[in-house]
């Protein structure tokens, strides 16, 4: 460390104190019995409150300037020209994505202290929750790629452990590899990225990289390819970690974890790592447009595909799952077309409200003896009142509905896709946007409105949940109604804006955004009033379908609906096949090229060794023969050979 | 033709060769020692006969067939000890069965 | 910290032999101090590896502490013996592994444990001896003890097929280090030509300097790299790996992964590639797509394999291709990266064997499908093991990943596509550790292993003592690579200086 | 002696005569020995044969050897193969024995051999050979004694220490294992 500063230390806090309290958890959590909790909990409060510090110190007295906190903690690895520093940056980007994972990461420890009270394992759980936190903090204070690597793959590994929390049912534990592996496929694309960033500038440091490269590329040092090719690879990192397509099939699978699992990482956190990195890694894209017009493509295409599955998917988990898969695409696309702010901005909102849907729904399965199928479920919204409004603020943020914060962040997007060009993207993002209300208030109505399938022997036992679970929901819903007014109001000028515009106006101004005006009598105020239009309209049919307090749920015209598209309806159930296809790929077919490519070993390979081992052998039996055993056989050769010799002797010399 | 040194060689290959046939043909062990008895006695003849006719020797030729002649019996001993050790176990003395050296 | 001329070196290499010859005079009956000698020569002989550590000169380029002693004057062979950087931290891994292992055997060799640490000590003496000889033929002479105690390890103290799988090791070992001889005596030959004089004609330091005429070079390179090829082992020479790895006991595959598959990179980088420079760019596309083979084959050979050390025996035959690959792209990061990979491989593939050892002592029994739900019933094995699968697979901040991560670096620089191929693996390496994994530590225990009841119990003490070392240098390993790295530093900016008087490699790869 | 000097029709003198009759005599029991089927008789025909080279010895002026061949060969070698014959030779067994199926090889093989032998023997010049008819040199018993126990008193003491070897190592070999159990280990030839 250059400067033992009372700020890096503590930056270096931030690390240590969930580190720490991951190692003493896990030695000792165990004989803690029901109070396991108690370190990691701290641990994380004390966190929040020196993140918070961190944030202010940032985003509000700019103590560090634009460039914000660079630090150095020591070196990690010396390879002669490849040097590699363990160090820590802290800009208005990391302290925004700090505000996001310490307060839902602290909100869900919790939660979790509620929700886990009855399993045994839970200190594991306690250790693996605060290991997590440190491998997402790192990731946001990283200052270098590889060390964004490390956590990159670190928070691979905290989502493994945790989806196969519940080791012991076999979809769980299938779900967590799933998870992990289908991330390495990302993961490889992000380590050849750094590696061809390596040997192009020969520096791994954000701050250096993103200087030369540009400059590389404007000299001539590097084509233009190369930077596409640079900028891809480390995209495919993003669509790994963030679960776009093609790599998305890992997400929904990783419901099998603990539902404040699912709400810290798979909804508010990890999965938005991506987002991050794009957004980060920013002045490399923006020489690079045609890879941008790809992250959009990729973006927009998620959002609706996964947006179409949520549809029709019955587990109340999984929803939300897809609902997360959808987000995540919108804010992939606004990053493609070079709506950074906007993009981060649905990181935090985002992050807020799906953190509190998730905590929701977990409340839900709680009262209803841990059943996920929201067809078991219904009539619930007078039995577990906080989890119904909380979870009503969170649908209808989601859904885009004014003034909630879901509303500020989707609209941006929008807007900003429409004005940069990217009709396409608009288009598609308003008829996802349309879906998501639509299949938001099917998750509402199934659960909360509609008639009660619940189980009669769980029936008597509905109940709401402890104080613990509910007071971070309660927290969460007020982040989720306000966030947006505080952050995105006024707009295109709002606090986020205020943060984050001086990091990302150089480069989104090469897509030809920065320059207009906001002018809500003009196109913005249309695209607003379309957007909230067709929210509206998808709440509403919803509403028509499933049923809003007790109003008009109609089965029949449901059944008609999924009738009249049955095609379509069953595709979207079975996830338009892509898990049986990735099944078919690699489980089959790659089952059967490692079957018999060990066939080849054993047989051609080792075949070939032990054909030489038993020429050899049946030759030495064939020679074998030979040796009788009987002196006198062997006698009768002395004399042969004795006769043989002594006669030629006598022919050649005597003579 | 007793002053002949060849008579004496001739001799003694006959009987050399004799002991060889014995020791190849014969299944007994026994009678395999005793040709290789023969076979000694006709080196033996050889040594005597050299040592007699040839001046430069002196009388070495007949030290050295002493020598032999002693380890003969020594060979004859040990030779009849492990005959009659390997009958004892195996019952037999025909040597064609004898044939454990070789797995 | 100076040593005022001891002979430090002879001192590491010859001190398990005396603790040899000392165990060999203790009545075999005396089972406690048999281990308490062999444990004590091998932590002695660990201490003297510290203290060259300590001794060692890090900034100094070329050997230290060399000792000549005449041995065959009219040949010129020497005893001949040095340290650099890459030989000190192989023999501290040599030093560390051994005792690990002799500890490790303590409860599962039931039978003549006396002849056991002697043949470990005496395998100890040759491996360390062939990190430390600069003298061809005593090179040779270590690198063929080395053969013995591990012939009689695996056909004495292995398992069901063990007297198959130990002569094909030594059978196919042999092969190539007979070559290897004659390639040794080839060169011999034509120093004495050249010079007139036998005087270093097995001299390391003179020969590398030499200079041989290109088709000795390649005919020499060729049967230099058979052997070490072999001994990696590379595809397709490594079909003898598994079956030894299977039949070992566990110390035996602990040391075999460990240490002796290093014998092979080792040699490759100490011997083939600074005497024959030329011949190794000429042989080095050929190896390369061995070594990308075999990182991609191994892994996937590895996914079907129904026993646990076959499938971690596979496991090695990927691991090890990042070496060969690493040494051969001839570049800086690369080559320091495989010979991280190889103290990391045989910190973490020990390891694995050490686990995988635990495992069978309690259930007999070593094929997966039997296994399910250890993480209940043993949780502390359930994590450790855990640990070294996730050190296998590269997980960052691990030992594993920085050697991995610099052999693609340099790759990457050489050949795009080759490090593309190369790096294929993280996934493929993910898919096999982590399923099998999941299907002996995850899920509900299984009806073999509650059948064993109470016998099946979580780690001892002494298991504890083998794997907790191993957890520590693989965390530092992962954190801080420094102090290895830099000890490597001049020894690869030398060899690769003297590679690149070899020329171009002949450019197959894009 | 009232002989005549030489045979009259042959014009041999007696000392041919005898050593005719001595070489036919050892080299037909020799014979006789290899081909009888009897083996008792065998070495008994040894014996004479035996005798027979002693006598050749004598003719040889090598009586110390003739004596000891006497006394080693006829009175302990032939005496200690007489004793093996009749320990191995089972109770019930036939006394007969037959040839090993490699005889007739043996045979061709022991024939080349003398041919062999007898060829090399006639067509090497021996150097300083004495001429034939000459008398022959009569090694007597002070220089042999000389011989041996000046020049080759090691080579004696070897010889002893070889035969006391011999000693105990047929009584070794031969002693029977005083086993308490009554059966004999593995009465079946092959094993």
């Amino acid at each position: 460390m250059d400067t033992g500063s009372l700020d890096q230390w503590l930056v270096l806090a931030l690390l240590g104190l969930p580190l720490a309290g991951f190692g003493l958890t896990a030695l000792f959590g165990r004989r803690m019995g029901t109070k396991a909790w108690i370190i990691a909990v701290a641990a994380i409060v004390a966190v929040w409150v020196a993140a918070m510090y961190l944030v202010d110190q940032t985003l509000f007295q700019h103590a560090y300037g634009d460039g914000g906190l660079h630090f150095r903690l020591y070196e990690w690895i010396p390879a002669g020209s490849f040097q590699v520093d363990v160090n820590f940056g802290l800009d208005a980007l990391s302290a925004v994505m700090l505000i996001v994972v310490t307060s839902v990461g602290m909100l869900v420890h919790i939660y979790s202290v509620g929700y886990m009270a009855h399993d045994p394992g839970r200190w594991r759980f306690f250790a693996y929750l605060n290991f997590f936190m440190f491998s997402m903090l790192l990731l946001v204070l990283a200052d270098n790629f590889l060390l964004l690597f490390v956590a990159w793959e670190l928070v691979g590994l905290s989502s493994y452990l945790l989806i196969g929390f519940w080791y012991r049912r076999r979809s769980a534990a299938l779900a967590a590899k799933k998870a992990f592996i289908v991330n390495r496929v990302g993961d490889l694309g992000f380590a050849l990225g750094i590696m061809a960033i390596w040997t192009t500038v020969g520096t791994l440091n954000f701050g250096d990289v993103f200087t030369r490269l540009p400059q590389l590329l404007a000299s001539g040092g590097i084509q233009e390819w190369q930077m596409i090719g640079i900028c891809l690879l480390i995209f495919a990192g993003a669509v790994g970690k963030s679960a776009q397509f093609p790599l998305h099939v890992w997400l929904p699978d990783a419901m099998e974890g603990p539902t404040p699992v699912s709400a810290l990482i798979h909804a508010a956190t990890m999965v938005n790592a991506g987002v991050y990195l794009i957004a980060r890694t920013n002045p490399l894209f923006a020489e690079a447009p045609e890879a941008l017009v790809v992250v959009a493509a990729i973006g927009i295409f998620t959002a609706i595909l996964a947006a179409s599955i949520a549809l029709t998917q019955t587990d109340i988990k999984r929803v939300l799952a897809y609902s997360t898969l959808s987000q995540l695409g919108y804010m992939f696309a606004s990053l493609g077309v070079g709506a950074y702010v906007p993009a981060i901005f649905h990181l935090v909102t985002h992050g807020f409200f799906k953190g509190l849907l998730f905590l929701g729904s977990g409340s839900v399965i709680h009262s209803v003896d841990e059943e996920q199928d929201m067809n078991k479920m219904g009539a619930l919204w007078r039995r577990i009142g906080i989890t119904h409004v909380t979870m009503l603020i969170g649908s209808l943020a989601i859904a885009g509905i004014p003034p909630l914060a879901g509303f500020f962040s989707k609209d941006e997007i929008l807007g900003d896709s429409f004005k940069n060009g990217f009709i396409w993207v608009w288009g598609i993002g308003v008829v996802v946007a349309l879906l998501t209300a639509f299949y938001m208030f099917r998750l509402m109505g199934k659960t909360f409105y509609g008639p009660s399938h619940v189980d009669p022997h769980v029936e008597p036992h509905i109940h709401e949940s402890p104080k613990w679970m509910t007071i971070p929901l309660i927290l969460l819903a007020i982040a989720a109604a306000v966030a947006g007014l505080v952050l995105g109001l006024p707009f295109d000028g709002g606090l986020i804006h205020q943060w984050l515009d001086p990091l990302f106006s150089a480069t989104e101004s090469v897509l030809g955004h920065g320059g207009s005006t906001f002018q809500i009598a003009g196109i913005d105020g249309v695209l607003i009033l379309v957007s909230t239009a067709v929210a509206a309209f998808g709440l509403f049919a919803a509403w028509r379908l499933f049923g809003f307090f007790g109003i008009g749920p109609q089965a029949a015209r449901v059944a008609a609906v999924t009738d009249r598209f049955k095609g379509l309806y069953t595709a979207s159930k079975n996830k338009w096949y892509f898990d049986d296809l990735n099944d078919l790929l690699f489980v089959r077919i790659g089952g059967l090229l490692a079957a018999g490519l060990w066939w080849f070993d054993v047989h051609v390979i080792d075949g070939t060794v032990n054909g030489i081992a038993s020429l050899t052998q049946s030759s030495g039996r064939g020679l074998r023969q030979v040796q009788t055993g009987h002196v006198q056989n062997y006698a009768l050769g002395i004399a042969a050979g004795l006769i043989v010799i002594a006669l030629g002797y006598i022919v050649l010399v005597t003579r | 033709m007793t002053g002949n040194l060849d008579a004496y060689l001739v001799l003694s290959g006959l009987l050399f060769s004799i002991g060889t046939f014995g020791f190849l043909a014969r299944r007994n062990a026994i009678a395999m020692l005793m040709s290789v008895e023969l076979m000694v006695n006709a080196v033996n003849l050889a040594i005597v006969a050299f040592g007699t006719f040839v001046p430069e020797l002196k009388g070495q030729g007949t030290v050295i067939a002493l020598f032999v002649m002693a380890v003969a019996a020594a060979e004859a001993t040990v030779g009849l000890a492990i005959v009659i050790a390997i009958y004892r176990n195996r019952r037999t003395p025909l040597v064609d069965e004898y044939s454990s050296m070789r797995d | 910290m100076d040593l005022h001329g001891l002979p430090i070196l002879s001192g590491i290499i010859f001190t398990p032999l005396v603790g040899a010859i000392l165990i060999a005079f203790v009545p075999r009956d005396r089972q406690r101090l048999v281990l308490w000698l062999a444990m004590g020569t091998a932590l002695v002989t660990f201490g003297l590896s510290l203290l060259l550590v300590a001794a060692f000169h890090t900034a100094a380029p070329g050997f230290q502490y060399v000792e000549t002693v005449d041995w065959i004057p009219a040949f010129g062979i020497q005893y001949k013996v040095g340290v650099d950087g890459l030989s000190l931290i192989l023999v501290v891994l040599t030093t560390t592994l051994t005792w690990i292992s002799i500890l490790a055997s303590i409860g599962p060799i039931k039978t003549r444990m006396k002849e056991f640490v002697i043949a470990f000590l005496i395998l100890e003496v040759g491996m360390i001896g062939v990190f430390l000889a600069l003298d061809l033929f005593l090179f040779y002479i270590f690198w063929e003890v080395v053969l013995v105690p591990m012939y009689l390890i695996i056909g004495i103290w292995g398992g069901a097929n063990r007297i198959y799988a130990t002569i094909k090791f030594v059978l196919y070992t042999l092969v190539g280090s007979l070559l290897m001889l004659v390639a040794i005596l080839a060169t011999a030959f034509s120093f004495q030509a050249a010079t007139g004089s036998w005087t270093g004609a097995f001299d390391y330091l003179q020969l590398r300097n030499f200079g041989f005429d290109g088709s000795l070079q390649f005919f020499a390179f060729g049967a230099f790299f058979l052997a070490f090829a072999i001994k990696v082992p590379m595809f397709p020479f490594h079909t003898w790996l598994p079956d030894a790895h299977v039949e070992a006991p566990t110390a035996g595959s602990v040391i075999l992964a460990g240490v002796l598959l290093k014998l092979g990179g080792y040699g490759f980088i100490r011997f083939a590639l600074p005497l024959f420079p030329a011949a190794a760019h000429q042989w080095a596309p050929l190896i390369i797509v061995l070594s990308l083979i075999a990182i991609i084959y191994g892994a996937i050979v590895a996914m079907v394999q129904p026993d646990l050390k076959k499938l971690v025996a596979y496991s090695s035959v990927s691991h090890m291709g990042f070496v060969t690959l690493g040494i051969f792209i001839f570049q800086s990061q690369g080559m320091q990266g495989a010979i991280l990979q190889m103290v990391n491989h045989g910190i973490i593939t020990g390891a694995l064997f050490l686990c995988v050892g635990v495992i069978y002592e309690r259930t007999h029994d070593r094929s997966i499908a039997k296994m399910g739900g250890l993480a209940g019933s043993t949780p502390v094995y359930a994590a450790i093991f855990g640990f070294f699968m996730l050190a296998s697979l590269g997980l960052p901040g691990l030992g594993g990943f920085v050697g991995e991560f610099l052999v693609f670096l340099g790759t990457f620089a050489v050949s795009p596509i080759a490090a593309a191929v190369a790096t294929f693996v993280v996934i493929l390496s993910a898919a096999y550790l982590m399923w099998m994994y999941q299907r002996v530590v995850f899920g509900e225990l299984s009806d073999f292993l509650k059948s064993l009841g109470h016998h099946l119990t979580d780690m001892s003490p002494r298991e504890l003592l083998t794997l907790t070392p191993l957890m520590a240098l693989t965390v530092i390993l992962g954190l801080a690579p420094g102090f290895v790295l830099n000890l490597i530093q001049s020894p690869v900016g030398d060899v690769l200086a003297r590679v690149s008087v070899g020329g171009p490699t002949v450019g197959i790869l894009p | 002696m009232g002989l005549p000097q030489t045979i009259p029709l042959l014009g041999w003198s007696w000392d041919d005569v005898i050593f005719v009759v001595l070489s036919g005599v050892m080299l037909g029991s020799a014979l006789l020995v290899v081909l009888g089927r009897n083996i008792i008789r065998s070495g008994l025909f040894m014996i004479l044969s035996f005798a027979a080279l002693a006598g050749i010895y004598v003719l040889l002026g090598a009586p110390i050897v003739a004596a000891a061949q006497v006394l080693i060969y006829i009175g302990a070698i032939s005496v200690l193969i007489l004793f093996a014959i009749m320990l191995t030779q089972s109770k019930g067994g036939s006394a007969a024995l037959t040839f090993h199926h490699q005889a007739k090889a043996a045979g061709l093989a022991a024939g080349l051999l003398a041919l062999i032998l007898t060829v090399t023997v006639l067509w090497t010049t021996w150097p300083e050979a004495v001429a034939p008819g000459v008398a022959v040199a009569t090694a007597s018993t002070v220089v042999v004694a000389q011989l041996l126990f000046s020049n080759n008193t090691m080579a004696v003491e070897v010889i002893s220490v070889l035969l006391l070897a011999a000693v105990i190592g047929g009584v070794f070999l031969a002693k029977r294992e005083e086993a308490p159990d009554a059966g004999e280990p593995t009465p079946d030839g092959s094993a």
